[in-house]
């Protein structure tokens, strides 16, 4: 697998502008590709619409700026959606970075898109959704807070919990309708500790890289849904008939996908027509 | 020999240690588990302040480049002051200080982000530089790769929906398959490793002498 | 109204990005304070954590938690040649409780979950394709395993097996490569877009321009 | 007070160490006995890559992954540490210099020790260099070092997480040849696509054996090879019985 001598003659860095030109095109003006909603988005999506109203939803934080947009987009879709239904939401982070990334969201970012302003949705704090901020110790927290959703005993702000009717509500994980939590890892141990132990349902927001692993586990009934990497969260954005960063950023992303493959392609006949013309 | 010695306590650490991790995962008995959760939380303090070996070794070898005036001393006084600069104000204060916080967020975080963004190019050159068809193992792994990038990019299952029928197969069926087979493995390999270690016959990591073996 | 945080940003993507051209002086420095801050912030964060978890107890009368302190104390020790040798206690201990959770991790979640999950009926219900998508899984996994067999060579007829475990091996790396890929590139393009559409842009333009220039200079050398 | 769920695991376990003992104890420190181990192209290229790079008077580069040693990925460092000492050997035998770059502080002592004792044993030990067993808190930063120094070999064997693409596409630039060896799955692809040779999953682990033809080694590699055997047994009974309807044993898996 080692490099050519005809395809080592030619500079990879013109590769590196070709990418840079390529996908500097649609962030300037949007093209709007086409694409085809998965059934697994699909799927998720269905299953909060399908949620009675005044059902209780635990959103979780649990990915890290570093995924970028990746799941930053993944975030304020859900996010914007269960403000749109009857629902009440709680926001929680189980990784460190939460806070940083639920300021970020509300306040817009290049990692999440445009603000989401609550009360647009005629939405109020403390009634209709509350943030409890990090709670650390991952599979820990998973397990106490499942057991006690008062673990925090006051919100992210420092008022006590008591005075918040939304958490009147919810008191344990028998209160919960719904888990989302969008992370970078522990998925396995998520499962364990909501779905194994409380039949509590739960959508995953997860990275390209985590996603194949997972796809067992919808198969086996032990997730509700998922949304994969940028993909997900733009058709998500479709669904919910507001196309955002996520669906801007599918357009780079599409064209980049397709570099590679040309690429590919190109590197392949290069190094062959290089081959047989040194034979001759 | 001081070292000698040193050695055997260390294997005997290993040894003692290692298998009281293994057994601790199969019984239930609160009071080995609370030990073993114990060492595991004493070791997360051990191996966190290995770190300063790591501040020593960079303070060591960029105070003699800078007294050498070597190559790079420059930007080797530029390394000790993001150590020392930092590590000052973290001890003191918190990693809250808010210059420490500043630093973190809009110095830090961007060259991070934009250092792992770096990878996007390198999956472009790569896929030009080592994806050749050149036998079958070397197609499996092409025509396996393109159809993945293919069903990934939305575009291209709009205009051929069996773009995503041939990927969601590779993806769950034709690749989960060699996935299990190369875990068992690594996994067989882990536990003969791990034995070897803990039974003191893979000591590589002390730095063994093995005399002039060739 | 330009953004001093999106200034600093652009810098700081467009100094890394630069190595792509060649590695140069803002590459250089950057990369030199991404590792030295990262160094003084492990042993903050390290140091933290070691209040918090052994000092605290200590104070409140645990003494058995100054163990991992004192401990640590070799690493301290390990610049000096007659105290160096030290480290190998510490190294233990810490070796042993990763070397532990490996063995229970590998026997348990990856031999019995994954032999376990090779050994479905053939015969499933519903259309073909399931029983041919188990039959693959299993022979997949099959001669994947086998392919890791060194020392005793696989001879007449099933000799070919380890061959097809290579191809299936492939197949992981192509699928994964592109897989991860996906992921990668969009990372990539979060980064591009603030490079694009902040104040960071005018960093990016400048950039351009530095490279260029350098490019048609290091052309003009080169003629003559 | 056993955990029920994991008896099973407990039992497998059981065996494997057994089989594996018996193989060190006797075959491999009773009797001496070395087997013979199929060829592993990755290992077979270092005397060539070391020997590219005094050819070419540029140094090597070699680092043994980002895994910490209190994570279940640590065996797998070790492993790259055996295989540093062979390849820091073959350094001092031929008067290459060799770069060891570690991400995790309590790898970086190990790192310089096997490097020192591997110049010590060679007679050579004058021609240390300590700095050349850098820190590098991000692994990531060797792609500059890699094109400052325009190192000939780059040798990426151990547990890797992201770094492993950028380390690979680091060293092709710089015009080095590149040995990789992996056996965290999801870096698999970029090593083995990226790479000039690579030592893929398990094979990281009998590396060492490989080289040594140290008898106890080469005797947990046979041992490891009997309980392989056993895994594909199993599958392949397991699969059957399910097939003629007694899905038993598939039950006590799951």
């Amino acid at each position: 697998m080692s490099s050519g001598t005809a395809i080592s003659r030619i500079d990879v860095r013109y590769l590196f502008l070709a990418l840079l030109i390529v996908s500097a095109i649609p962030i300037m003006s949007p093209m709007g590709l086409p694409m085809v909603v998965s059934p697994l988005t699909k799927k998720s999506f269905n299953f909060i619409e399908g949620l009675p109203a005044g059902s209780v939803v635990i959103l979780d934080a649990q990915h890290s700026t570093g995924y970028g947009p990746e799941l930053g987009t993944q975030y304020a879709a859900v996010f914007k959606h269960l403000l749109a239904r009857p629902l009440k939401v709680v926001l929680v982070a189980f990784g460190a970075e939460g806070p940083q990334l639920y300021a970020m969201t509300l306040e817009g970012s290049t990692i999440s898109g445009p603000p989401i302003d609550p009360n647009r949705y005629g939405k109020k704090y403390g009634t209709d959704y509350v943030w409890l901020g990090y709670i650390p110790g991952t599979v820990t927290a998973f397990a106490a807070f499942a057991s006690n959703s008062w673990l925090t005993k006051t919100d992210a702000a420092g008022t006590a919990l008591e005075q918040l009717p939304i958490m009147q509500n919810c008191k344990t994980v028998k209160d919960w309708a719904l888990v989302v939590s969008v992370s970078g890892g522990q998925f396995e141990q998520m499962i364990a500790q909501w779905y194994s132990a409380y039949k509590t349902p739960i959508i995953f927001g997860a990275p390209g890289v985590s996603a194949p692993r997972l796809y067992s586990y919808i198969d086996a009934g032990q997730l509700t849904g998922m949304l994969v990497s940028i993909g997900g969260a733009a058709e998500y954005e479709l669904l919910l008939k507001g196309p955002a960063l996520a669906v801007s950023l599918m357009d780079v992303l599409n064209l980049a996908q397709i570099l590679v493959v040309v690429a590919m392609i190109a590197g392949n006949a290069i190094h062959f027509i290089g081959r047989s013309k040194e034979k001759k | 020999m001081a070292r000698f010695q040193l050695r055997s306590v260390a294997l005997t650490i290993t040894f003692v240690l290692g298998f009281l991790m293994i057994v601790e995962y199969f019984i239930s008995f609160k009071s080995i588990n609370d030990l073993a959760a114990n060492i595991r939380d004493a070791a997360t303090v051990i191996i966190g302040l290995a770190s300063i070996v790591g501040v020593g070794n960079i303070t060591r070898n960029h105070l003699r480049n800078i007294s050498r005036r070597g190559d790079n001393w420059i930007p080797s006084i530029i390394m000790l002051v993001s150590v020392w600069i930092p590590l000052v104000i973290g001890l003191l204060g918190t990693q809250n200080h808010p210059i420490y916080r500043y630093v973190f967020v809009n110095l830090f975080n961007p060259v991070g982000n934009a250092f792992f963004a770096v990878l996007g190019f390198y999956i472009l050159s790569g896929a030009w530089r080592a994806f050749r068809v050149k036998s079958l193992d070397g197609t499996v792994m092409v025509l396996c790769a393109a159809l993945i990038f293919l069903k990934n990019a939305p575009v291209a299952g709009y205009l051929w929906s069996g773009f995503n029928d041939i990927g969601a197969w590779i993806m769950n069926v034709f690749q989960a398959a060699g996935y299990r087979g190369i875990i068992i493995g690594v996994a067989i390999g882990s536990i003969t490793t791990g034995l070897r270690i803990l039974l003191g016959r893979e000591t590589g990591y002390l730095a063994e002498r093995r005399g002039g073996q060739e | 109204m330009i953004s001093v945080e999106y200034v600093l940003f652009g810098l700081c993507a467009v100094a890394i990005w630069s190595l792509l051209y060649r590695e140069n002086l803002a590459y250089r420095i950057a990369e030199y304070f991404y590792v030295g801050f990262t160094a003084a912030n492990l042993l903050v964060q390290a140091w933290e954590s070691a209040l918090k978890i052994a000092w605290t107890p200590v104070t409140k009368g645990n003494h058995l938690w100054i163990l991992p302190l004192i401990l640590s104390i070799p690493f301290v020790l390990f610049f000096h040649r007659k105290t160096r040798s030290l480290y190998m206690i510490p190294i233990a201990v810490v070796v042993s409780v990763g070397t532990g959770l490996a063995m229970r991790g590998a026997i348990h979640a990856d031999i019995v979950g994954q032999v376990g999950a090779s050994m479905k009926s053939l015969i499933q219900p519903g259309p073909w394709d399931n029983s041919f998508n188990t039959a693959v899984l299993t022979i997949g996994s099959f001669a994947t395993l086998s392919y890791f067999l060194f020392t005793k060579e696989v001879k007449g007829a099933l000799s070919k097996v380890p061959r097809v475990g290579r191809l299936f091996i492939m197949a992981v790396v192509g699928a994964a490569y592109a897989n991860t890929g996906t992921g990668r590139l969009a990372n990539y393009s979060g980064i591009l877009l603030n490079l694009l559409k902040t104040d960071a842009v005018y960093i990016a333009a400048g950039a351009l321009v530095v490279i260029a220039v350098d490019i048609l200079r290091r052309r003009a050398k080169k003629k003559p | 007070m056993l955990v029920g769920a994991r008896m099973l695991a407990l039992g497998l376990l059981v065996v494997c160490l057994g089989i594996l003992t018996y193989m060190i104890i006797v075959q491999g420190e009773r009797k001496r006995k070395v087997y013979s181990i199929r060829r592993l192209a990755a290992m077979d290229a270092c005397e060539e890559a070391v020997g590219r790079a005094v050819e070419m008077g540029r140094p090597i580069h070699y680092t043994p992954g980002t895994a910490q040693l209190t994570m279940a990925e640590a065996p797998q460092t070790i492993a790259a540490l055996s295989i540093l000492e062979y390849v820091a050997r073959l350094a001092a035998k031929y008067n290459a210099r060799i770069i060891t770059t570690s991400q995790y502080p309590e790898v970086y002592p190990l790192c310089v020790e096997v490097v020192r004792e591997a110049y010590l044993s060679s007679g050579k030990a004058d021609q240390f260099r300590e700095e050349d067993v850098v820190y590098l808190p991000q692994l990531k930063a060797a792609a500059g070092l890699m094109q400052r120094e325009r190192v000939a070999a780059n040798f990426m064997i151990g547990a890797f997480w992201h770094e492993s693409l950028v380390l690979a596409e680091a060293g092709a630039a710089a015009g080095a040849i590149n040995i990789g060896g992996v056996a965290t799955m999801h870096q698999l692809p970029f090593m083995v696509a990226c790479c000039d040779y690579c030592l893929i999953g398990e094979e990281l682990f009998a590396a060492s054996a490989y080289i040594t033809k140290d008898p106890v080694a080469t005797s947990t590699i046979v041992g490891q090879d009997y309980i392989k055997a056993v895994s594909l047994g199993l599958i392949v009974l397991g699969t059957l019985l399910s097939t003629v309807g007694m899905p038993q044993l598939w039950n006590l898996f799951r």
